[in-house]
């Protein structure tokens, strides 16, 4: 097992536990543009952070980072899951090493049924939540199992993207913007979802345009601005704090 | 006129393909120019100089110049032949250009030469055309023609497999096919032959089976192979494949012709080849003077026997050396003048004249068989018979070489 | 008799009635919002009004004149321009180019060979292009590449080049999800504002129900395929089938 | 009657040669969508494999005839294999004979360490590249490979015959009623079309009854989100590669005793085989099959004479013609997938 | 000026300069010097430059902007050619007229083959354009033998009627393609000391027709045209729900880039008088693609440094032989120069395929945007040296 640094003292204000994702000094390019510019920041076994902020802020770009994406390229810096150097991985790798993600635009590979895209998540090792788990907390995916997964609506498709991510036997769940598109009561239902798999020791990071529904089921919060962290801090804190809504989050 | 010699040397140009499917015919063909410049540099055992009738030749070069050469590839595409002689004639001041195997390339390298005013030895070219609707007063050929083989074929055919025999043709769908076809057809009708069907088949063509599977149940008895090069070796092998060799029809045994030979060809079908009538320019296998000569200067230098690729590029060197040599200037239309109606013996073939009317060579052609059982990998083919000048000979406005005119030399610029 | 007439409109995916029985008037100059759960065939039924999907049985007029059977682009030169659900631009283009395409569109019609004048010399077209893009907070970034810009601003992009063709009835698919809460208020704003300063008609789908209940002037709950209600949009906020079908307990 | 079986088992036979071609190509082209212009070139190595062996089976050494001379006139030196040293004269002689079919073992190993060769060292940086650039560096490729062939064999045809036993043809027609020698074929092109039918089926089996298929589509569509899964595509990718590699390979070391491999017969299949894919559809294995039996079919009717003779010219182009109104009349080929290379 | 930036200016200045000086600049070494073998600056390579140039220009405007690749460019190139050889034999030996015959019937037969195809897209547009080029290459070689004189190639012959211009000259020759009487052909040689330069008409009749066609790219690229063409390779679907038709505009850069190449196709008729069925094969095709991308796709001056490139290859390097090689190292100790020789013959001569497909791997592999792209990279260089601390702050600037 490899050993993790100790950057506790570049990690965030309210350290309580040991971390279980660590980012430190992660800096990121799109080619020559530099958009993650040096953040450091922990997340703990159990924990949802909120990472927040405006349209190209740099969010998606960390959570793509985080997830060894082939872009952007991450020139410096170290990211440690439980005790396993993300940073020096593939992202097949990581994704071995139980990081799932649900990106932003979805990703619904086309030629693929709805079924065909959850089998795939369920090919390689740790296998996670079965079909017919997935299919009870989204019937929709249920009835159209054999329908060609990018054919679904936009709603539909993010049900499916987030099944595929816990399809998967997966520590840390990163979500990209998990609630666009969807209706108000399957936001909710999707809530419930993710307090019951927090309750179960699941670790999240959720990037959420609408920032109070976020704030209200995030422990922690994380506001980035052109790449770089402006706040760290309990969730509360946030609501507290006027002028820091004001500026960043327009609430 | 265009490109004199002005220094101690003069350059020839060599363009035979270097790619292609004939690129292993080009490969001899070089061969056998550099060893033709060899020997008119006074190089090596002289090869065919020693035996060549004419004596105007000294090893010291052409005129007291030296002999360089500038080489191109031909790429077996008209166009890229013309690029490249082009390229010879405007960049290397080539006086004389000379190669090409096939016949659309040398039919178009002969126009431009005679736009340019360079001579144009031609080198492998079987087609009538090359000397008949499409001849030129600067182009020259040494090699024989489909009208030839087919005269020196039919009566040996007639022989070995009698006078009533039902032919079936597959023919390469392009010039040279159409005047092979057209010849041997003639030849062999004469004789009492009977043409079941002639069919084309695509150039491109790789698998000849559904051209050869009708061909037992046509009615003939004796399949044509209008074919050379690639086509020559799928189409025979597919033919034997079928078994159309041991087959029996019209109470005969069937028989495969394949009119035009050559021996790097031949090698490439194999077995497939035993037995098998055709005709060819010239063999090493030949025993006067002149062809013991050439091959062993060349097999000396390359440990093999030349091809009649070979042969024939080495010869029209050295009569265009000689021409120049005798006229005593570079300027085609003085060494046209002293190539026209000249006989000259001693370079393989027996007596040979270079006919006025259209500068074809006239002389015994070569009907052959595949060999039943080599000696060596050279050993393919085997002379059956030397059919005599007089029996090939035709008129030079025959019909199948009708058309077209010579029109008057060009020296150029 | 409203601008945009749907009538009788099935549209089925093999066993899937995407579409029931559709009617749906809109009046010119007014927003009407369609809503309703994931899958219920909102997008479906812009497909239909753009030439993307033909349907089944039923009738689509546009100012008196049938759009059925007509190609997308004819469409559009009826008055017509959509927003995607998933943003839709040029990515190899500039955003400024982005831009200049749907002017030439509007100003030449569908087709015109003008390949020897320069790009550079339509100065009216570009000051137009510009003064949207300053609208929409986007002019600092016109000669950036659109494909390299984050998913709100394309969004916006997207919106722009649909607003500078001036169209009279405007399809807005989602037009703010994953839109930033300030650039979301900018929007509002901005559609309110051409909204007043111009005829247009426009139909808005949206999730996001701060956003449907500043524009629309009516609304459709559509469920299933079929038109649930249609009203004001203060009846539909209490009433019971919505909240139930839709909107969940966030009302 | 007669002639129309007849040209359809020719059909059938020159259909399995390029359904075999075309299924390997597919592989790469339609499922990793990689366009592979090496292809052709593949298959090239694959009939030169079974020159390779036959000429290490006929390795030799020389015995001085003092008999027989040679073209110089010196003494022959004659060559006697050391197959037949060592296994004696008739075994020996056997195992040269058999040539063809051992070069089937012999060419796979070979053939799937090319095909990883080439993806691992090449090709592999070129997955996100554009089709474009593809071409350049698989044309590119395909040159080098044949010139280096060229050099070593030559340009001319090498004959590399079948087995003994498979010369001679087997007559159909006396089965069927008609007469003797109607209907008549080739003994070893009926192993052709057999191995083919095998080799199509275990690809298709392997494809089918397992992820594989899955995984390699998804991982072209969309590489990104197969990794995120979980799933090492680079690895997939070069199986892949490999085992396209040896169907292009044995599809060549079978139809060595057909036409002799020569250097340039990877060219001359190449843009066929492209055309047969893509008429039966990007992405579709069942279409490249389906594809290269229909146009062998109609290839062979097109060289009928009947035919010719009303359309002159007709079995040069029919190959063409037949894919411009399949690619016109079905967007996508026979049995095209949506979205796979459309743009 | 003249319409154009001043980025663009410049290139066409550049361009332009270089076309002007080209004998020279393609005559770098002395006659009798040993590598007057990689001189490039005689008639026919230099018409061959230019005139091929016209052709990747012609198929860039198709495949750079929309990304549309055709993979039968070059039956344009072979209809053009015929219809210029014919006019030479029917018509006269004047360049004018069957150059625009040829740009007529090039851009019919695009109009033809381009309505057809432009109905599928990607690979299956390719395969489309690809099988009418081979099917009229087949039939050229063979079927249409009247119209084509297949394998030989179409030529001029004494017995022409030429209605407007003379069957033969007065001293028995073939008439010569000429400028309103000035020789394509003829050429006047400059010696400078050990250099000769050699100024052909052809080529400066080339190299004007093919700047021409270059500026006119350049403003095909720049125009609202070029912008909706590469509007059509990004996204067509926004495109038509834009209210624009992609179609017409696709049609329009098919027939334009067919005429370009029947251009190029009548220019090589007038450079030599004969049309080759092989300039239809699928291989002339590949070529014109692979020049393309070699020198750049989508970038104004890459084709033509990629035809040149190409061009270069088939001509240079084929006609070095054994000889040549000895000649260069021939100051090598004997068993040496035979060593370097024998290592050098794989790559020269009949073995110039090899280092061409070599030269396609190496720069595709290392220059993944062409020649263009390896010119890029050396400025670049050549300019960060003294701006290297600008550089630096440049690329630590967030990308907003
Ligand atoms: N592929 C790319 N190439 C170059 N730059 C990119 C690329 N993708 C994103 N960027 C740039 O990176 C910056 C951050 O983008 P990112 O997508 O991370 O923002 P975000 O916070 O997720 O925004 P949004 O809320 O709009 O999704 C933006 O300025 C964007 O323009
Ligand atoms: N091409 C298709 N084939 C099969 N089913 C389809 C197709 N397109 C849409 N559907 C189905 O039709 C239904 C309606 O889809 P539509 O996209 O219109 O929903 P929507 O109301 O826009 O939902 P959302 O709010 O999630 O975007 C969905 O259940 C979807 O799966
Ligand atoms: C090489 C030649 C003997 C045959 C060739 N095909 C020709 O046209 O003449
Ligand atoms: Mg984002
Ligand atoms: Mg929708």
């Amino acid at each position: 097992m490899n050993v993790r640094p100790d950057f506790s003292k570049h990690g965030n204000k309210a350290e309580t536990a040991p971390a279980f994702l660590s980012v430190w000094d992660m800096h990121s390019y799109y080619g020559e543009s530099y958009i993650v510019q040096g953040i450091n920041f922990n997340v703990h076994e159990g924990e949802i952070l909120a990472l927040l902020g405006r349209n190209g802020a740099g969010k998606t770009t960390t959570l793509r980072s985080i997830a060894r994406m082939d872009s952007p390229q991450v020139n410096h810096g170290e990211i440690w899951l439980d005790h396993q150097p993300l940073h020096k991985m593939a992202s097949y790798e990581a994704a071995a090493a139980g990081l799932g993600l649900v990106p932003e635009d979805r990703c619904i590979i086309p030629g693929l049924t709805v079924e065909e895209n959850l089998q795939l998540a369920q090919i390689a090792p740790p296998i996670g939540w079965s079909l017919d788990r997935l299919y009870d907390l989204f019937p929709r995916l249920g009835e159209r199992r054999k329908q060609e997964g990018v054919t679904l609506s936009g709603g539909e498709q993010q049900m499916l993207s987030i099944a595929r991510a816990l399809a998967r036997d997966i520590k840390v769940l990163l979500l990209d913007e998990p609630y666009e598109g969807l209706a108000p009561v399957i936001v909710d239902e999707i809530e419930k979802t993710l307090r019951h798999v927090k309750e179960q020791g699941m670790t999240t990071i959720l990037v959420e345009q609408n920032a109070v529904r976020a704030l209200q089921l995030a422990d922690r919060a994380i506001i980035l601005d052109t790449g770089s962290i402006v706040f760290d801090g309990t969730a509360a804190e946030v609501l507290e704090n006027e002028s820091l809504r004001a500026e960043y989050l327009a609430i | 006129f265009t490109n004199e010699p002005t220094g101690g040397s003069v350059t020839l140009g060599f363009n035979v393909p270097q790619t292609g499917p004939y690129a292993d015919e080009g490969a001899d063909e070089l061969r056998a120019y550099e060893l033709a410049v060899e020997h008119l540099n006074g190089g090596g055992d002289g090869g065919m100089m020693q035996t060549f009738s004419s004596k105007a030749l000294e090893g010291s070069g052409i005129l007291g110049k030296k002999v360089e050469y500038v080489t191109g590839d031909t790429q077996t595409k008209s166009d890229a032949a013309r690029a490249s002689a082009k390229s010879m004639i405007e960049k290397d001041g080539a006086i004389m250009i000379t190669g090409g195997s096939s016949s659309g390339v040398a039919v178009a390298v002969q126009g431009l030469c005679q736009e340019a005013g360079v001579i144009f030895m031609a080198g492998l070219t079987h087609s009538n055309d090359t000397t008949g609707k499409d001849k030129k007063a600067n182009g020259f050929r040494h090699f024989f023609n489909a009208y030839m083989s087919g005269a020196a074929l039919a009566p040996v055919l007639a022989k070995a497999y009698g006078e009533d025999r039902k032919a079936y043709h597959l023919t390469a769908d392009y010039t040279w096919g159409w005047t092979q076809e057209e010849s041997i057809k003639a030849a062999t009708e004469a004789l009492g032959w009977e043409t079941v069907e002639a069919v084309k088949t695509p150039l491109a063509q790789t698998d000849f089976s559904s051209y050869i599977a009708p061909v037992l149940n046509s009615g003939a008895d004796v399949l044509v192979l209008n074919h050379y090069g690639g086509n020559m070796v799928n189409s025979l092998t597919n033919a034997v494949q079928f078994g159309l060799r041991e087959k029996q029809a019209n109470g005969k045994n069937f028989e495969i012709v394949v009119p035009l030979f050559s021996r790097l060809m031949a090698r490439g079908a194999g077995e497939n080849i035993k037995g098998i009538l055709g005709s060819t320019n010239w063999h090493w296998s030949l025993q006067d003077e002149g062809t013991k000569a050439f091959v062993k200067s060349f097999g000396t230098k390359y440990g093999f026997p030349p091809s009649q690729a070979a042969h024939t590029c080495y010869v029209q060197t050295l009569l265009y050396a000689d021409a120049v040599q005798r006229a005593g200037s570079f300027d085609p239309c003085a060494v046209a003048e002293a190539l026209e109606g000249y006989e000259f013996d001693g370079l393989g073939n027996g007596p040979t004249l270079y006919r006025a009317e259209d500068h074809q060579c006239f002389k015994d052609v070569l009907v052959v068989r595949g060999k039943e059982n080599p000696t060596s990998e050279f050993d393919l083919l085997e002379v059956v018979e030397i059919t005599p000048r007089g029996q090939v000979e035709y008129a030079p406005d025959h019909p199948m070489f009708a058309g077209g005119a010579l029109g008057s030399c060009n020296p150029g610029v | 008799m409203g601008i945009l007439e749907v009538k009788d409109v099935n549209k089925r995916f093999g066993g899937l009635k995407a579409l029931s029985e559709v009617n749906l008037s809109v009046v010119e100059n007014t927003v009407h919002a369609i809503i309703g759960p994931n899958g219920a065939g909102k997008s479906t039924l812009l497909n239909c009004l753009v030439g993307k999907l033909i349907p089944d049985t039923g009738s689509v007029m546009f100012d008196g004149q049938s759009v059925l059977g007509r190609k997308p682009f004819e469409i559009n030169q009826m008055g017509i321009s959509r927003v995607f659900q998933t943003p839709e631009i040029f990515g190899d283009l500039t955003v400024m180019e982005n831009m200049m395409i749907p002017l030439f569109a509007k100003r030449d019609g569908v087709f015109r060979l003008h390949a020897i004048e320069s790009v550079e010399s339509e100065s009216e077209l570009r000051g137009r292009a510009e003064q949207m893009l300053e609208d929409v907070n986007m002019l600092d970034k016109r000669h950036m590449h659109s494909a390299s810009m984050s998913r709100g601003d394309k969004r916006r992009l997207e919106m722009a080049m649909c607003l500078v063709q001036e169209p009279r009835l405007l399809l807005l698919d989602e037009p703010t999800a994953g839109m930033a809460r300030a650039d979301t208020n900018n929007t509002i704003d901005l559609l309110k504002q051409i909204k007043a300063s111009r005829d247009i008609t426009m139909c808005i789908i949206e999730h996001d129900m701060h956003v449907v209940f500043s524009l629309a002037d009516r609304i459709t709950v559509l469920a299933q395929g079929t038109p649930l209600v249609e009203d004001v949009p203060e009846k539909i906020k209490g009433h019971p089938k919505v909240q139930e079908a839709y909107l969940g307990e966030h009302a | 009657m007669d002639a129309i079986i007849l040209q359809i088992l020719n059909g059938l036979d020159k259909g399995s040669a390029y359904a075999l071609i075309a299924l390997g190509l597919t592989l790469i082209f339609g499922t990793l969508g990689v366009v592979n212009f090496a292809h052709g070139a593949l298959f090239m190595i694959g009939a030169f494999c079974a020159v390779t062996l036959n000429r290490l089976l006929t390795l030799s050494h020389q015995v001085v005839d003092e008999t027989r001379t040679d073209f110089l006139g010196n003494p022959l030196k004659v060559d006697v294999p050391y197959m037949q040293d060592i296994f004696g004269e008739a075994t020996g002689a056997a195992i040269i004979d058999w040539s063809v079919p051992l070069a089937i073992l012999f060419s796979i190993p070979i053939m799937i360490g090319f095909g990883v060769i080439m993806e691992r060292g090449l090709i592999k940086h070129f997955y996100k590249r554009p089709h474009a650039d593809q071409i350049l560096v698989t044309f590119g490729l395909a040159i080098v490979l044949q010139e280096v062939i060229k050099q070593i064999f030559g340009a001319n045809p090498i004959p590399t015959p079948a087995p003994d036993v498979f010369r001679g043809s087997f007559d159909f027609g006396t089965m069927l009623g008609f007469d003797p020698n109607v209907i008549i074929y080739p003994y070893w092109r009926l192993v052709y079309f057999g191995f083919a039918a095998i080799i199509i089926g275990a690809v298709f089996a392997f494809l089918q009854f397992t992820t594989f298929g899955m995984v390699v589509r998804a991982g072209m569509a969309d590489r990104e989100t197969v990794g995120l899964l979980g799933i090492n595509i680079d690895r997939r990718f070069t199986i892949m590669f490999g085992l396209a590699a040896a169907v292009a390979g044995l599809a060549g070391v079978m139809y060595a005793p057909i036409n002799s491999p020569n250097y340039h017969m990877g060219m001359d299949f190449l843009v066929l085989s492209f055309v047969v894919v893509v008429v039966g559809g990007m992405g579709s294995l069942p279409g490249a099959v389906l594809a290269g039996f229909l146009l062998g079919i109609l290839e062979s009717f097109a060289s009928m004479n009947q035919i010719k003779s009303i359309l002159p010219g007709i079995d040069q182009i029919i190959i063409y013609l037949v894919a411009i109104i399949i690619l016109l009349t079905r967007p996508r080929g026979l049995m095209g997938r949506k979205g796979v290379m459309e743009d | 000026m003249f319409g154009l930036g001043k980025r663009d200016l410049t290139l066409f200045l550049i361009v332009a300069v270089m076309a002007l000086f080209a004998p020279f600049i393609l005559n770098p070494f002395p006659t009798d010097s040993g590598m007057a073998q990689f001189n490039a600056g005689y008639p026919d390579l230099m018409q061959r430059f230019v005139i091929f140039g016209i052709l990747a220009i012609g198929f860039n405007i198709l495949f750079g902007l929309t990304g549309y690749l055709s993979f039968g460019h070059a039956a344009f190139l072979g209809v053009g050619s015929y219809a210029a050889v014919w006019m030479f034999k029917l018509l006269s030996m004047n360049v004018i007229p069957a150059i625009l015959l040829s740009m007529i019937v090039s851009g019919l037969f695009a109009v033809v083959i381009g309505y057809v195809s432009l109905r599928r897209s990607g690979i299956y547009f390719s395969i489309l354009t690809l099988a009418f080029a081979q099917m009229s290459y087949n039939l050229a070689y063979s079927v249409l033998t009247p119209i084509t004189n297949g394998e030989t190639g179409l030529q001029i012959t004494l017995d022409d009627p030429r209605i407007l211009g003379v069957s033969a000259t007065a001293d028995g020759g073939i008439p010569v393609t000429n400028l309103f009487g000035l020789e394509m052909r003829s050429f006047e040689t400059l010696n400078i000391g050990p250099w000769a330069f050699q100024f052909s008409v052809g080529y400066y009749v080339a190299a004007v027709i093919m700047l021409i066609s270059f500026y006119i790219a350049i403003r095909i690229f720049r125009s609202p045209f070029g912008m909706m063409l590469r509007a059509i390779k990004s996204n067509q679907n926004r495109l038509y729900y834009t209210g624009l038709n992609a179609r017409p505009y696709t049609l329009a850069a098919f027939v334009i880039s067919g005429m370009y190449a029947g251009l190029a196709g009548g220019l090589l008729a007038c450079m030599d008088p004969l049309a080759g069925a092989e300039r239809m094969q699928w291989t002339a095709s590949g070529e014109v693609v692979l020049m393309t991308i070699l020198g750049g796709a989508g970038t104004l001056i890459g084709p033509v440094l990629g035809a040149g490139f190409i061009k270069y290859f088939e001509n240079i390097f084929s006609k070095i032989n054994d000889q040549v090689v000895h000649g260069w190292v021939s100051f090598l100790p004997d068993g040496l120069e035979d060593l370097v020789v024998a290592l050098i013959h794989p790559f020269v001569g009949k073995g110039w395929h090899l280092t061409l497909g070599l030269m396609f791997m190496l720069i595709v592999i290392f220059l993944p945007g062409g020649l263009v792209e390896g010119g890029q990279r050396i400025s670049r260089r050549l300019r960060r040296k003294p701006a290297e601390d600008d550089a630096k702050s440049a690329s630590t600037e967030p990308a907003e």
